[in-house]
């Protein structure tokens, strides 16, 4: 028998990669707290949570992408199309039917983003990109340009996802939270989950270990696909009306949220705890600059600080404290 | 134990109490040894024992953080690879340091191209190479591009690489272990002939008789600490295995259980056939171990990969106990209890960023879940046993995979298909980069699996451990079976039939 | 239209064919956009002449290169745009004037003065809604909300377009000038942009920071994202950029003071109109202030507003 | 001598991969020119390459930090902050010398981003990214949010990059011919080229192999910064004047060029003048339109298929001729 007893590196329960970007949204929150009397209002926190909303159901949805080894810049145009679906339909069935046709028709339009590229075999950065020109562009055909708005009588209803429900927190906080769980938990624990990471880190050897990845890779698309209608329908419960230009350029926004909260692009690692992190960093930076009444001028160059200073913090104690032989 | 012996001429390389340690872990330790020109130096241990982090500290890879290396007789600081050119340091690690879009001659030279202003002159490389290549007897084309060759003349380009610098110390990790035998004669004839013109090697190997057969001194180490330092000449496999190891290993003395005349047949292929194979057949049984034998890039690894439905097939047939599969895909086949370990842990076999544990579960994670859920209880209990199984060792759990030694990685490996026994095991090279007590251990547990009832073929460009190995055994070349021998075979029969 | 008619564009030919009118609009998935086409379309019909929306998508790079194009293919006879930016189709724009192209420049002017109603291009016929004057207007219906508020000193928020916009920053410094001249106090100037979505934050923001902000301005779609985070019993008055259906009926049913109104329909009517007689070698009226259209100029108070019909959505 | 009789594929000289891309280039310019009478004349020509020039420069820098393995997405705001110091500097210093001090700001940018991305160890999708917003906060910083405008006695000669100066030929368009050829020299020709193919097809291997791995990467990002400047003085040279938003989102384009032409995202492969064919497929597609007088509605669902079936095409020849197991 091997005598190998050369001890491995045993694992901290606590890692301290963990920290860095918790570390990061902590240090802003306690400065803000300190900086400002009106940041730690209830009210201020519902608001805050209320503005994450749409980046952050995108940014859930590509964490699963991302994670899997697939980028999905599609996720916007997405949106666009399936709120107008989801708006169009409203108007014919009411709002709750409305509200799930639309999440249907994300569903249908993220497999068919992710069944053209498993199918072509193009990388997903370009083959979803090209996808986002073509959904961008039916969006423009259903609507012919225009806006498309539920009925009068339907407003109130249609609101649900924009108006406070329950002590003031938003439906549509709500609809993000319990998205993000669903996500993070099936990502965390299920076979799928698994099955996510290890197409992402290793193509190859989660095929060769009976993992029909093709369909890993469609059922992500899928799933991003209804977060992006989620976001969608969110978008258009604020308007009133969804429009072919809904949402454009946000999945960028998305994934550099996942990013931040330390995911890795490479594929095979990252949670969608982080990523809630990410997003939330995100809105607190805006958020913080609006409270301090700091010039705006100079808002895009504190916020590009404070990510690149986020994301070198998280790379550098990953690297500290999990060395790898990669 | 022998006692150091000293050099007769001065060192050209010397280490003195070299230590590193990762996270307050020493995984070297106090590691002094000397080293003369134009001398072959062998260095042993167990997989973990810290051989490739020596050298990986030599060619500058990584840094120590205690003791001193010294170049003729001056401490020199490793800080960079760069440092290490720069003072003749040559590391051809395990894996091989190549840019697989580019052409060979392109990496030969990589980073040192000949050039007039900035601008490449590959006819001067060009010339070069083929000096380089008539010096050592290699064959290689120029302008193939690196991915498209097989490992054996991969590991080529990284020597013409590292003599093309002209290097004054060449260190070797493994370079053997990926090679079949013609190779490794071949690897090892060069090697003799560059020490003979003064270069100075040190050489990795877990192959005992490879590094007696060559090395004029060897260094033991075990658990990062330098056990000894002696001539080769003084020692014996058994003596260095005791050495290594620190106590006696049992032999590979142990042979397949026989097999029965009733054992019906498991697996069948008939005229499988696809751009890499033609018209293979072969039928293995319950608890027979087929063994393929063959030279690199005879189609071994694509006969495998072909019955597990890794592969498109053109042609032929594949059966599993007397059904027919029809349309081969990998799912169906491990469904029909298939299971294979293909030939490279980093590239097929492991997701390195994932744990070991997520890593030993993935191919069984349908069988514990309820919902979809993984039943983490299940999961837990059914890698402990797995992991006791293959012995492998540490908090494997929450590691990832990728931290592990090769030959830990090669134990998880086998353990991805533990967790329910396969009806039929293929094994690609299933010791590549594993020290000998867990090569006993592998063997072990191939001979027991067998003796369970699982049917195994295995493949390995070692030919000792195919015929210790297996019932029986297929010859192939170019793509094709071209002869079949029952065990025990005789060695030169087979030899023959793979060459010519 | 003049399909094999080569690259020689072909203004003389004019006189034997239809008139054709491009026009050039900010992008065919932008309603706005759509509602000025309306009025271009049924002028053009009237007078005999065809037209067609070319869509850019909201991108002056390619606007630009289908102003080029059409001058190779001698497609339009009359170029009507909306430029998306308001200098890289300028080079383009006088080629076309060159190649005898009539131009009339449409809702944003092009060249780099935002104050100014005159053409800024030889030879283009300028419709324009400059930033400064609707900046201005803007202001002024602050300081009515204002007194209406009867707040001393009345504090004013300002959900601005994009800081990396000049025309916004141009529109931006004349709310602030008209406001501050007037004597209200701008207590916060957030980007808002020209969604609800962005103008919920803002204004989120806004009176988390400023709880007895009295009156915010911002852009229609903002607005209306401001309004429905403000909650429906909000002692704030909202004033809105742009005369959508949705602006319109929320001024009318008091849920905003007031909003800033152009009316779309005419202003394409008038491009087209004006285009087309340019183009048949009358003299026309080549400076006009689209505020100036409305018989409110522009402010669309609810008093300001009866009659008036809104022809686009939000 | 070695035995191994198995017989290598040889390489094919002339590779198919090469000709997936120019057929489909090629299939789109003869039906152009079979069912216009337009598309083929000089004019046009000489137009289509005319606007090919800004996504041209940025896509021919963007494929050397593709090569090299990184992406710099900071390019179109570097392109913008170059601009502006460059229509300043020319207000201060004449055409000639603010040119060229354009370019020097633009490798100046690009040396910082460099610089930031090797040493925080960040990935240079999301370090760009981040530093891209703070490019442009500086952009806003600088002007205070207005356009910047040459003299009026300086404006003819400062729009040499936009005029014919040749047969009819911008000076943009040579800008761009000239940069393209000596930079597709540059990356197939010289030790630096070599370097940067080694960085990006293994970066490991690059190192051990004594490649100052940092140092290519500090100069891709350089290289690319002095691409940016030169579109930026080109879209400057348009307008005579340069604002903060200018050139917003163009990164994203000129990518897609890139990869269109066939260049891997992977990094290791792929070369200048593949760019340069995506460049002018791109910039074709959106001529073709022009010229065939199609509803520009379905332009972008057009334009979004052919993207699909040139990469589609690309992968699949390339598939075809080489097999990896990859
Ligand atoms: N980057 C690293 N971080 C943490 N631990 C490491 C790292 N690299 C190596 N180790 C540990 O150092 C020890 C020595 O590893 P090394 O690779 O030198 O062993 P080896 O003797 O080459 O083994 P093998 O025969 O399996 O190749 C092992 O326990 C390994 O887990
Ligand atoms: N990706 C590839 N591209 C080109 N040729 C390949 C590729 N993979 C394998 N080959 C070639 O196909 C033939 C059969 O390879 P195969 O791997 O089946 O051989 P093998 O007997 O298992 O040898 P090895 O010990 O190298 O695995 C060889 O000539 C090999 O070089
Ligand atoms: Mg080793
Ligand atoms: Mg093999």
């Amino acid at each position: 028998m091997t005598t190998d007893t050369a001890t491995l590196p045993r694992r901290r329960r606590v890692d301290f990669k963990d920290f860095g970007i918790l570390g990061g949204l902590l240090a802003i929150v306690v400065y803000l707290s300190l900086s400002t009397t009106t940041f730690l209002t209830s009210q201020n926190i519902v608001n805050l949570l209320d503005q994450a909303v749409v980046i952050g159901l995108l940014a859930v949805g590509a964490t699963l992408c991302i994670v899997s080894g697939v980028f999905d810049l599609s996720s916007s145009a997405t949106l666009a199309v399936s709120a107008i679906a989801g708006v169009f339909l409203t108007t014919q069935f009411g709002v709750v039917v409305g509200f799930i046709l639309a999440l249907a028709v994300g569903a249908i339009l993220g497999t068919i983003t992710g069944t053209m590229i498993v199918i072509t075999r193009v990388n997903s950065f370009i083959g979803s990109l090209a996808i986002s020109i073509i959904y961008r562009g039916v969006a423009i055909v259903l609507t012919g340009g225009a806006i498309l708005s539920v009925t009068s009588d339907q407003l109130d209803a249609f609101r649900v996802w924009a108006l406070p429900v329950l002590d003031g927190v938003s439906g549509g906080t709500i609809l993000f939270a319990v998205t993000a769980v669903v996500l993070g938990l099936v990502l965390w624990g299920t076979t799928f989950g698994r099955r996510v990471y290890a197409v992402g880190g290793n193509e190859e050897a989660a095929r060769l270990s009976g993992v029909r990845t093709p369909l890993i890779h469609i059922s992500v698309f899928a799933i991003n696909g209804v977060c992006a209608a989620a976001a969608g329908m969110v978008l258009a419960s604020r308007a009133g009306s969804a429009q072919p230009s809904l949402g454009i350029g946000m999945e960028l926004t998305a994934i550099a949220a996942v990013v931040i909260g330390g995911t890795s692009i490479l594929g095979g690692a990252g949670a969608v705890w982080r990523t809630v992190v990410g997003v939330i960093i995100l809105t607190v930076i805006g958020n913080g600059f609006n409270l301090l009444r700091w010039d705006t001028t100079y808002q895009q160059v504190v916020t590009g600080v404070l990510i690149l200073v986020a994301v070198a913090a998280d790379s550098w104690l990953s690297r500290r404290s999990r060395r790898s032989r990669g | 134990m022998g006692k150091p012996t000293t050099l007769a001429s001065t060192p050209v390389l010397a280490l003195d109490g070299v230590g590193k340690s990762y996270n307050g872990i020493s995984v070297l330790r106090g590691i002094s040894f000397e080293i003369a020109p134009g001398e072959i130096h062998g260095l042993l241990g167990e997989n973990g024992a810290g051989k490739s982090t020596l050298l990986k500290i030599l060619g500058g890879a990584i840094t120590a953080d205690a003791g001193a290396v010294l170049f003729d007789g001056v401490p020199t600081r490793l800080s960079s690879p760069r440092d290490s050119i720069a003072h003749g340091v040559s590391l051809i690690s395990q894996e091989l340091a190549l840019v697989p879009q580019r052409t060979v001659l392109e990496n030969v030279f990589l980073g040192g191209w000949a050039n007039a202003a900035g601008f490449a002159t590959p006819a001067a490389d060009r010339r070069r190479f083929d000096e380089l290549c008539a010096e050592v007897g290699f064959d290689l084309d120029p302008h193939a591009l690196v991915a498209s060759l097989p490992l054996g003349k991969a590991q080529q380009v990284e020597i013409l690489k590292a003599l093309a610098r002209g290097s004054r110390v060449l260190c070797l990790d493994e370079p053997t272990a990926a090679l079949a035998e013609a190779e490794t004669e071949q690897l090892l004839e060069v090697l003799r002939t560059l020490a003979a013109r003064g270069t100075t090697i040190v050489i990795v190997s877990h192959f005992l008789e490879e590094v007696l057969g060559i090395a004029d001194r060897i260094t033991v180490l075990r658990d990062g600490a330098q056990i000894a330092t002696e001539d080769a000449s003084a020692h014996t496999s058994d003596s260095l295995v005791r050495l290594m190891v620190g106590r006696e290993v049992a032999a590979l003395s142990r042979t397949p259980a026989p097999l029965p005349d009733s054992a019906p047949v498991v697996l069948k292929a008939e005229g499988l056939t696809n751009d890499r194979i033609l018209d293979v057949s072969l039928e293995v049984r319950r608890g027979e171990i087929l063994g393929l034998a063959g030279l690199v890039g005879s189609g071994r690894s694509e006969t495998l990969r072909a019955l597990f439905g890794a592969d498109r097939i053109s042609a032929g047939r594949v059966s599993v106990s007397g059904v027919p599969v029809r349309r081969a895909t990998i799912r169906r086949m491990i469904d029909r209890g298939l299971a294979l370990v293909p030939e490279s842990r980093k590239d097929e076999g492991l997701v390195l960023r994932r744990t070991t544990a997520e890593n030993i579960a993935l191919p069984s994670l349908g069988g514990r879940q309820i919902g979809g859920i993984v039943r983490q209880g299940a999961e837990a209990s059914a890698v402990d046993r797995v992991v006791a199984m293959v012995d492998v060792r540490g908090s494997v759990r929450h590691v990832p995979v990728g931290a592990l030694s090769g030959g830990n990685q090669q134990k998880a490996l086998f353990g991805k298909w533990l967790v329910t026994p396969p009806e039929v095991f293929l094994i690609d090279e299933p010791t590549r980069g594993v020290d000998i007590g867990a090569k006993v251990n592998i063997h072990n547990l191939i001979l027991d699996l067998a003796a369970a009832g699982t049917a195994v073929i295995v493949v390995s460009s070692e030919l000792e451990e195919v015929m210790a190995l297996s019932h029986r055994i297929l010859v192939l070349r170019a793509g094709r079976v071209v002869a079949e021998f029952p065990s025990p075979a005789d060695r030169e029969d087979i030899m023959s039939a793979a060459f010519l | 239209g003049c399909a094999g008619s080569g690259p020689e564009p072909s203004a003389d030919s004019a006189d034997d064919e239809q008139l054709s009118i491009g026009f050039f609009g900010f992008a065919a998935a932008n309603s706005f956009a759509q509602g000025v086409y309306d009025g271009v379309e049924a002028k053009a019909e009237e007078l005999g002449a065809t037209s067609e929306f070319v869509d850019s998508n909201f991108d002056g790079q390619l606007q630009a290169q289908q102003v080029t194009d059409a001058v190779t293919s001698g497609q339009y006879d009359i170029i009507i745009i909306q430029a998306n930016d308001n200098l890289v189709v300028q080079r383009p724009l006088e080629e076309a004037i060159a190649a005898g192209i009539t131009v009339v420049t449409e809702f944003t002017a092009v060249g780099p003065d935002f104050e100014t109603v005159e053409p800024q291009i030889d030879g283009a016929i300028s419709i324009v809604d400059p930033a400064v004057v609707n900046g201005e207007k803007l202001g002024e219906m602050g300081l009515l909300a204002c007194e209406e508020a009867k707040a001393d000193p009345c504090q004013v928020g300002y959900m601005e377009g994009f800081r990396a916009l000049p025309l916004d920053n141009a529109r931006t410094q004349a709310v602030v000038d008209t406001l501050t001249a007037g004597g209200a106090e701008v207590v916060a100037q957030v980007e808002g942009g020209y969604t609800a979505d962005a103008g919920q934050a803002a204004f989120q923001d806004i009176i988390t920071a400023n709880p007895d902000v009295d009156v915010v301005i911002g852009s229609s779609q903002a607005v209306g994202g401001a309004r429905l985070a403000a909650g429906a019993d909000s002692p704030v008055l909202f004033i809105g950029n742009g005369s959508s259906r949705q602006a319109i009926e929320a001024v009318r049913s008091g849920d905003w003071f007031a909003t800033y109104t152009l009316d779309l329909y005419l202003n394409g009517e008038t491009a087209a109109e004006l285009g087309i007689e340019k183009h048949q070698g009358e003299d026309v009226e080549v400076a006009i202030s689209e505020a100036d259209l409305t018989p409110s100029k522009g402010i669309g108070t609810v008093e300001n507003l009866e009659g008036f019909e809104a022809t686009y959505d939000d």
